[in-house]
């Protein structure tokens, strides 16, 4: 029961609004990946869909075709990446909804996302979210659903050519307040805006 | 007493070549770099830093540290500064609280003679009468207050906060806190070390011992070399729940004081001792100092604190005093030694002088009277932790009893030993401490989904195996054979207590509350003992069976700024926001949203739907995606109307109760396709609906298919409305047939508006006109609502906001939850219990509904004042007649740009609920006016007509 | 009224400020502020909790309906519960007319209070403000205020710059998140003294020949007749208590308890609508007076007043989950100080000195259960959340009376227990703010 | 801060979830008297002791799970149970 993909037309708008000046990539770098392909994946957390998609619930990786699959929660999956790429990942459920009840939705529309790549990155979420960052705790590929400044997240660990790397998803409307958030959280660590990255599976 | 700066001492923490320049109640002062504010004015030779609170007694150095309850100075706009600890900055404007007009000459100190007549709660014994003159009276009472000045212009400077997770937090870096970090770190823990001074090391530096020394100084190179995160002028203030740990870092470079979180997998508990002052006549007299502000002024920053001085000494600490002292050229008169019976019966001498005098009633003359009366341990985290220390008369301390086994005493707290023996034991406890923080670690990985997986089995709890540290004996010296002051900051004496005791005020916390003793800034850190100690004497009891007071948070206190950090506010806006901003909106905020309440002129923009058509972003308005073939079942249970016959593209409106009966929510909810549905519920209710359906599907029908996700702001939702409404649309939507015949009222299609497709639109809407509401995915909601603006340019299509709205959903009779019902209205009182459909199997609150039938309940109606230029504020009262009876209340009223008049909505009681009634309501001028109720909620087009259009 | 005569004792002297004087020129002392004494095997009736409630109705039952033969039981210290923990606030701006006249007789009896119990209670009548963040709390600003005038009561609606006026330190600017678009005024609203309550009626119920026990602990309550097991429940009658101390047999107990309510009515098989939550306050450092109302805002829950000593006092809503334990959180004092600095960025230097809880009995419509319950002869005044402190005289007066004459007073009907059999909980809900 | 074992999360901040109140079954709507069913609305055990108890992981996995807690101590009693009872009106 997938559906279309996101609507074809005119440009997808982020909800970021504002404009960052474009300072010197430092250490720690933030980018709006919003525009960025992402469904939703509902069934069973054992069953068809589960072993078609892998990734059990605080778990991620890289679907054939290159899609990000997270594990978010019991029985259900967020789906990252191109559209082609998300696509490909997710059309193996048409032939599933026999074998179980299984529902998918393009939550592109609906989801801010950013990434904050940098090796201080963990330091600063530690001022915006109470929890445990460290590498027994949340390694790379951990998925976790938090309060981040008081909105509620979707995180995964996502590291960039070993160098730590977080995937943060939040409401849209959301958005532009959490983005600010998140640089506020940063300047001490020399935080600066990045351009969109466009790579969304792991490296 | 005369304290004056003395030569170069190596131990000193002052840069001579450093000179700060500073002001003291507007005079020019200097000092160096690593003075505290009080030090430097000590080497300046000043005597007096503060008055007392109720006498105004003159007050001096008592601790020459955080604690000392002397100190407390307004800098700047900072009141209640801790001089004693604050580092001297260059500029400070430093000034002396609670003295009047001048700290040397105080016209209140008069108080001290009142002495007798003002013991401790005597406010509570008079000031009775004339009861119209206790204001006065407490106006009084009040210019008493001690304490700084707050600046109310002071801005929130930056605060943040940070959350750690560590797996040995050691609060107190003497030298048994610094071997427990360095032994945990090399244990493979993660450590934090948390230093309340300016610099770790405790007791070590402030003594002039070359081994000891040599110790700080080893112990400072390993933790240099340690990876242990060391924060220091920090302060572990609370202990909470699971090992939570609140920490006050005062020296943060960007936030004034940083808030750190911390939870511990073990604590380990580390502050030292605190050295308690001895009660005797005349003991709050400046120039009667502890041993350990005289060894601080001596070591630390090079200050003699007197020319001649008695010593009174119950204790090595005290004995080292006078060595320090004879060093810097300071007389010894006397040392008058505790551990053989010697005493102080009280202080004689003017201004400078302070002569002692002795058991036998000698008067030794002396400039200062240095005492070493013995120890108060800190044990608030134990307390906090659930400990209950207990007292050891021999060594005249508390000590801990049992704390939970991941909260570890050690140092001081727990014992005493030379200092080989606390480093053995600190280090011995920061091995246990790594021990058990790993098994702790395992657990939390081995039951966290995310978390690196972590093989075998949970390490066994490992057991403490310390050697316990010995316990010297130290004579209880608590009060000589005179009364003196318990409570330096509260002007508390051993004789308030006694009396306090005799009236009956005889258990500590009674006591404290009637005293006020230990209430003070220092929190008890110097008085709690004591104060048990006189209880005990007039109760004829010993300390141990009088007990002792529980310790509350914080162990330091912390500002409002460190506790409020950066203040998170999440607001919400929809993506046609910006556009709002460039015309001219008036937000409002609703909840976390915010939303367009108008464009500047409201009724023009009801004429507008009314006349022409209008646009209004209703984003936040609550959007649930429902799939699954049980959704119809779901429906049923959840909505108080019927649901299993809904048609694909069909759209119903459905109420929400709770199982009490009373209204929850409501909205409208339409079937996209075979499985597919999507509920709206109120945007205030959007969350809590949410979670309601997501209880009963998990707890209560977990076998039915239903996925349920929240798209509220997946999609942009604009509501068109307005005769024009179909013909805007028809310009810019392709892909569904907007004829009233093919589109029908009440219906929903999918559709491509403006090049958007995956647009969902909806023929209904709040105003009653003919209206589509669009939902668009989001990432296009601009562009669409600028496409319509630009499409019906020629058919005067305008933006209108919630308060338009309020009065087009008013004119119609729509209520609202939660402003037309409240916490107490069942459904039927509504006016919609022909919703109800109780021959259904189940749904949330049938059986409440079931009976509410029988019950005569308060019910919704509309109703239009007589006369309809008068618009009864929402609120007003609907009364009986010229009586004060209560009768009901309007809940919503406007006047109608439509109607030209103003109309309402009320909740009156079920015999004035019929058309036509009667009824009076109550203006908050005092008027009393007639209104009418209408047998229709709608005050206009009760038929519909337009809205079907 | 067994023994009264032998119990009976000379009037102490009174406090004034002449006796002051005298006693500090002689250097005499007070006598005991109540007595010691032993405890008798039976009392005409048994009043469980001393705190302000359990003592003022003790005081009530004395002053009012002759009764002495009475005990107050306190498994602690007089005073040690929800009257030492509470941040002292008087109020009667409520929503319901139940509620409105219920409290306004109570400000009345504070306002007698220090010169009928002859010690000064220091009534403080600052005036005290709701403020209102949003159209729907200012709604249910003027909502209250109709109701109050209605019945009597001192209260209206006034504007940011009136409110700057009775309160300079808020920040009446639209700035903020929050931005205060109105008040509900209460001028008689204000603060006490509350440990001087507790001692007032203590030594007042003392002179009569009321007994306070401390350190007297309740371990069951005897019943016979009941549907339940040993006589308990519905049906039944009290025929004693237990205690630590041994027996009582009496024909009345009163639980006037905060905290343990549930536990002591198990202990008569009744069981309530109640789940107990701590409160936590915070006092912070003394600085000189700038506060002068007593100021709550319920959209961000948090109410505050400055002491005569200077200090901040500060409250907020019951942590969110059951508990018995009052150790207090750090989540609290964060979520205070936030809130505090919404409404007053200037104190942001203020430090925070002590936090503490206390234990509130939360009922399902926000009002208490008063009086009769299924088991003859056990009352109940308990339920009483966050505002129990405030409506502690007119309780005890109300509650004395039942216990005395066997019937429901008027102004409490509102309260009863049954109402929760019937489904006709009290309007007070309907006012979504924190009840201070 | 109170950390609540979630059976999928593992121990979260009990500010990550909202609690729920008692567990306890929901009488019949259709055979429930008043009685019964006001006792299910309004009436608690409110134990100072050992309580089943419902938890929604708001901030995590969103799912409700029941769980024993000891309310004088704020002990768990592992392990939770996922689903089980609601905890009355809303």
């Amino acid at each position: 029961m997938a559906e279309s993909a996101s609507p074809q037309g005119p440009a997808f708008e982020s909800p970021v609004v504002r404009s960052y000046p474009a300072s010197r990539a430092g250490d720690l770098t933030l980018s709006d990946e919003s525009a960025v392909t992402k469904w939703l994946v509902r069934a069973g957390a054992e069953g068809p869909t589960a072993d078609l998609l892998g990734a059990p619930f605080g778990t991620s990786l890289v679907a054939p075709g290159g899609a990000l699959v997270l594990g978010s929660r019991p029985g259900e999956w967020i789906v990252v990446g191109t559209a082609s790429d998300v696509a490909a990942a997710v059309a193996g459920l048409d032939g599933i909804e026999e074998q179980e009840f299984c529902s998918a939705l393009d939550w592109t529309q609906g989801r801010a996302l950013f990434r904050v790549t940098g090796t201080s990155a963990a330091r600063m979420l530690e001022k915006v979210c109470g929890l445990d960052w460290s590498d027994h705790m949340t390694p790379d590929g951990a998925v976790v659903s938090a309060s981040v400044a008081l909105v509620t997240c979707d995180i995964a660990r996502n590291d960039r050519d070993g160098v730590r790397s977080y995937l943060i998803f939040c409401d849209r409307s959301f958005g532009q307040y959490l983005f600010d958030a998140l640089i506020d959280a940063g300047n001490e660590f020399g935080l600066s805006v990045a351009a969109a990255s466009h790579s969304h599976s792991a490296a | 007493m005369t304290m004056s700066r003395q030569g170069v001492q190596p131990t000193e923490v002052i840069d001579r070549a450093a000179k700060l320049r500073f002001r003291w109640n507007g005079k020019r002062f200097s000092g160096f770099e690593g003075d505290t504010i009080a030090s430097a004015l000590a080497a300046a030779g000043e005597q007096i830093f503060s008055r007392s609170m109720k006498y105004h007694r003159p007050r001096g150095i008592l601790t020459a540290d955080y604690w000392d309850p002397n100190l407390m100075v307004q800098v700047g706009d900072d009141p209640n500064v801790r001089a004693g600890h604050r580092l001297l900055e260059s500029g400070m404007d430093v000034r002396s609280q609670n003295a009047w007009p001048s700290l040397n000459r105080d016209i209140k100190a008069a108080n001290s003679l009142l002495g007798r007549f003002l013991t401790a709660g005597f406010y509570y014994k008079t000031f009775m009468r004339p009861q119209w003159l206790w204001p006065t009276y407490e106006r009084v009472l009040a210019t008493f207050a001690p304490g700084g000045k707050i600046d109310l212009d002071t801005p929130h400077a930056y605060h943040d906060k940070r959350y750690t997770h560590p797996d040995v937090v050691v609060a107190g870096a003497g030298p048994a806190g610094i071997e427990a970090a360095l032994a945990a770190s090399s244990a493979g823990a993660s450590v934090m070390l948390v230093s309340h001074e300016h610099s770790v090391g405790g007791h070590l530096r402030y003594s002039s011992a070359a081994a000891d020394q040599a110790a700080l100084a080893e112990l400072r190179t390993a933790l240099d070399a340690s990876d242990v995160e060391v924060l220091t002028d920090s302060t572990v203030t609370g202990r909470y729940e699971d090992n939570w740990l609140g920490i006050v870092q005062r020296n943060h470079p960007i936030a004034v004081e940083r808030l750190i979180k911390a939870r511990a997998k073990t604590l380990v508990a580390a502050p030292g001792l605190i050295e308690r002052p001895y009660v005797f006549e005349g003991n709050d007299r400046p120039g009667v100092i502890t041993s350990g502000a005289a060894r601080r002024l001596v070591n630390l920053w090079g200050v003699k604190p007197g020319e001649r001085a008695v010593v009174f000494s119950a204790n090595a600490e005290g004995d080292a005093a006078v060595a320090d002292l004879e060093r810097v050229g300071t007389e010894i008169a006397a040392v008058i030694d505790g551990r053989t019976g010697g005493s102080i019966s009280s202080t004689r001498g003017s201004s400078r002088a302070v002569d002692a005098v002795v058991a036998d009633g000698a008067s030794i003359g002396a400039d200062l009277l240095v005492v070493a009366a013995g120890w108060t341990a800190p044990t608030s985290l134990l307390n906090m932790a659930g400990d209950r220390p207990v007292y050891d008369p021999a060594a005249a301390r508390f000590f801990p009893s049992d704390p939970p086994s991941n909260v570890l005493a050690t140092g001081g707290l727990a014992g005493d030993a030379g200092l080989d023996g606390l480093r053995q034991h600190g280090a011995a406890t920061g091995r246990l401490a790594a021990a058990r923080a790993a098994a702790v670690r395992h657990r939390l990985q081995s039951r966290t989904a995310r978390a690196l997986p972590v093989d075998g089995d949970e390490p066994a709890w490992a057991p403490d195996e310390r050697a316990p540290l010995g316990r010297d004996p130290h004579p209880e010296l608590y009060r000589a054979d005179t009364h003196g002051m318990v409570d330096m900051s509260e002007d508390i004496s051993s004789k308030d207590l006694v009396a306090a005791a005799h009236e009956g005020y005889d258990s500590v916390e009674l006591a404290k509350r009637y005293t006020t003793a230990t209430m003070g800034p220092s929190q008890g850190k110097l008085e709690t003992v004591n104060t048990v100690a006189a209880i005990a004497e007039a109760r004829g009891e010993t300390i141990s069976q009088v007990g002792t007071t529980v310790w509350r948070p914080p162990y330091a206190p912390l500002t409002l700024g460190a506790l409020a950090g950066r203040m998170f506010e999440p607001v919400r806006v929809s993506s046609i926001h910006p556009w709002h901003e460039a015309n001219n909106v008036s937000i409002i905020q609703a909840g976390q949203w915010l939303r367009p309440d108008h464009y500047g002129d409201p009724a023009a923009e009801v004429r507008n739907v009314r006349e022409n058509v209008g646009l209004i972003d209703v984003t936040p308005l609550g959007k649930l995606d429902l799939r699954g073939p049980d959704v119809p079942k779901l429906l049923s249970l959840l909505y108080v109307n019927k649901w299993m016959k809904l048609g694909v593209g069909r759209v119903r409106y459905g109420m929400m109760c709770a199982e009490d009966g009373v209204v929850l929510d409501d909205g409208v909810t339409g079937r996209l396709g075979e499985d597919h549905y999507m509920m709206s519920t109120t945007s205030s209710g959007a969350g809590g609906v949410w979670e309601w359906v997501e209880n009963w599907l998990q707890t209560e029908r977990p076998d039915w298919q239903v996925h349920v996700t929240p798209v509220t702001t997946a999609y942009a939702s604009i509501n068109v409305a307005g005769p024009k409404s179909r013909e805007l649309m028809s310009g810019v939507c392709e892909g569904v047939d907007l004829d009233a015949e093919a589109f029908p009222y009440m219906t929903v299609r999918e559709a491509t508006v403006a090049g958007v497709a995956g647009c969902f639109m909806w023929r209904i809407g709040f105003t009653g006109e003919l209206s589509f509401e669009l939902h668009v995915p989001a990432g296009h909601g601009l562009h669409v609502w600028e496409a319509l603006m630009e499409a019906g340019s020629d058919l005067g299509v305008g933006p209108f906001g919630l308060e338009g709205q309020r009065v087009m959903r008013l004119e119609k009779g729509h209520f609202i939850v939660g402003q037309d019902t409240d916490g107490l209205t069942l459904g039927p009182s509504t006016g919609l219990g022909s919703l109800i459909k109780l021959d259904k199997d189940d749904f949330a609150g049938k059986p409440e509904l079931a009976w509410a039938a029988d019950r005569s309940l308060p019910m919704v109606v509309a109703i239009q004042p007589d006369d309809p230029d008068v618009v009864p504020e929402e609120a007003a009262q609907i009364v009986r007649g010229d009586t004060n009876e209560i009768l009901g209340r309007i809940t919503s009223s406007r006047y109608s740009p439509t109607l030209n008049r103003s109309i309402c909505l009320g909740q009156v009681e079920a015999d004035l609920a019929a058309g036509g009634t009667k009824v009076t309501v109550l203006l908050e001028s005092g008027e009393r006016i007639g209104a009418t109720v209408i047998d229709h909620h709608a005050h206009f087009d009760p038929a519909g007509e337009r809205l079907r259009g | 009224m067994a023994g009264l005569a032998g119990r009976l004792r000379k009037r102490p002297p009174k406090y004034s400020a002449a006796a002051l004087a005298w006693k500090g020129l002689r250097g005499q002392s007070w006598p005991r502020v109540w007595r010691d004494c032993d405890l008798q095997r039976s009392y005409d009736a048994v009043v469980i909790g001393g705190g302000v409630h359990g003592l003022a109705t003790a005081y009530y039952l004395a002053r009012n309906h002759g009764m002495t033969n009475v005990a107050v039981l306190d498994k602690a210290y007089l005073g040690s519960g929800g009257s030492g923990r509470n941040t002292a606030i008087v109020r009667s701006n409520y929503l319901t007319p139940e509620g409105v006249a219920f409290y306004d007789r109570s400000v009345h009896l504070y306002e007698q209070m220090a010169v009928e119990l002859n010690i000064n209670v220091m009534f403080s009548q600052r005036g005290h403000l709701t403020l209102a963040h949003s159209d729907a709390s200012l709604r249910t600003m003027h909502w209250r205020a109709e109701v109050n005038k209605l019945g009597g009561v001192n209260s209206s609606v006034i504007g940011p710059d009136e409110i700057k006026k009775e309160c300079p330190s808020l920040d009446t600017s639209d700035h903020p998140r929050y931005p205060i678009q109105g008040a509900l005024y209460h001028p008689p609203g204000g603060v006490v003294r509350h440990d001087a309550v507790v001692w007032g009626y203590a030594r007042a119920a003392d002179h009569m020949g009321v007994e306070m026990h401390q350190k007297t602990e309740v371990t069951d309550i005897l019943c016979e007749g009941g549907d339940g097991p040993d006589g308990k429940g519905a049906g039944g009658r009290v025929t004693g208590v237990r205690t630590n101390r041994g027996d009582i047999s009496t024909p009345i107990v009163i639980n006037c308890t905060a905290g343990w309510a549930s536990l002591i009515s198990t202990m008569a098989g009744v069981r309530l609508p109640i789940t107990t939550h701590p409160l936590q306050a915070a006092v912070t450092e003394p600085v000189k007076m700038f506060l002068p109302t007593v100021v709550v805002s319920g959209s961000l829950h948090v109410y505050v007043s400055q002491t005569d000593r200077g200090e901040l006092v500060f409250g907020a809503s019951v942590d969110p989950y059951a508990n018995y334990s009052v150790r207090g959180s750090l989540e609290f004092t964060e979520g205070l100080a936030g809130h505090v600095l919404e409404l007053m960025p200037g104190v942001s230097r203020m430090r925070i000195l002590r936090q503490w809880s206390g234990l509130c009995d939360m009922t399902p419509d926000y009002s208490p259960v008063m009086g009769f319950t299924p088991v003859d002869g056990f009352l109940v005044d308990v339920g009483w959340g966050t505002y129990g402190f405030k409506a502690a005289p007119v309780s005890g007066e109300q509650m004395a009376e039942a216990a005395a004459t066997g019937r429901t007073p008027k102004l409490i009907e509102a309260f009863a227990l049954s109402r929760f059999d019937n489904g006709e909980l009290v309007g007070e809900k309907g006012a979504a703010s924190v009840g201070h | 801060m109170l950390l609540v074992p979630c059976p999928n999360c593992g121990p979260r901040n009990s500010t990550d979830l909202r609690y729920g109140g008692e567990s306890h079954a929901r009488p019949d709507p259709n055979t429930a008297s008043p009685a019964e069913w006001r006792a299910y609305l309004y009436l608690r055990d409110n134990p100072a002791g050992w309580l089943r108890e419902n938890w929604y992981c708001a901030s995590g996995c969103r799912r409700w799970f029941s769980i024993e807690r000891n309310t004088a101590t704020n002990e768990f009693r592992d392990p939770p149970l996922p689903g089980n009872k609601r905890g009355g009106a809303a």
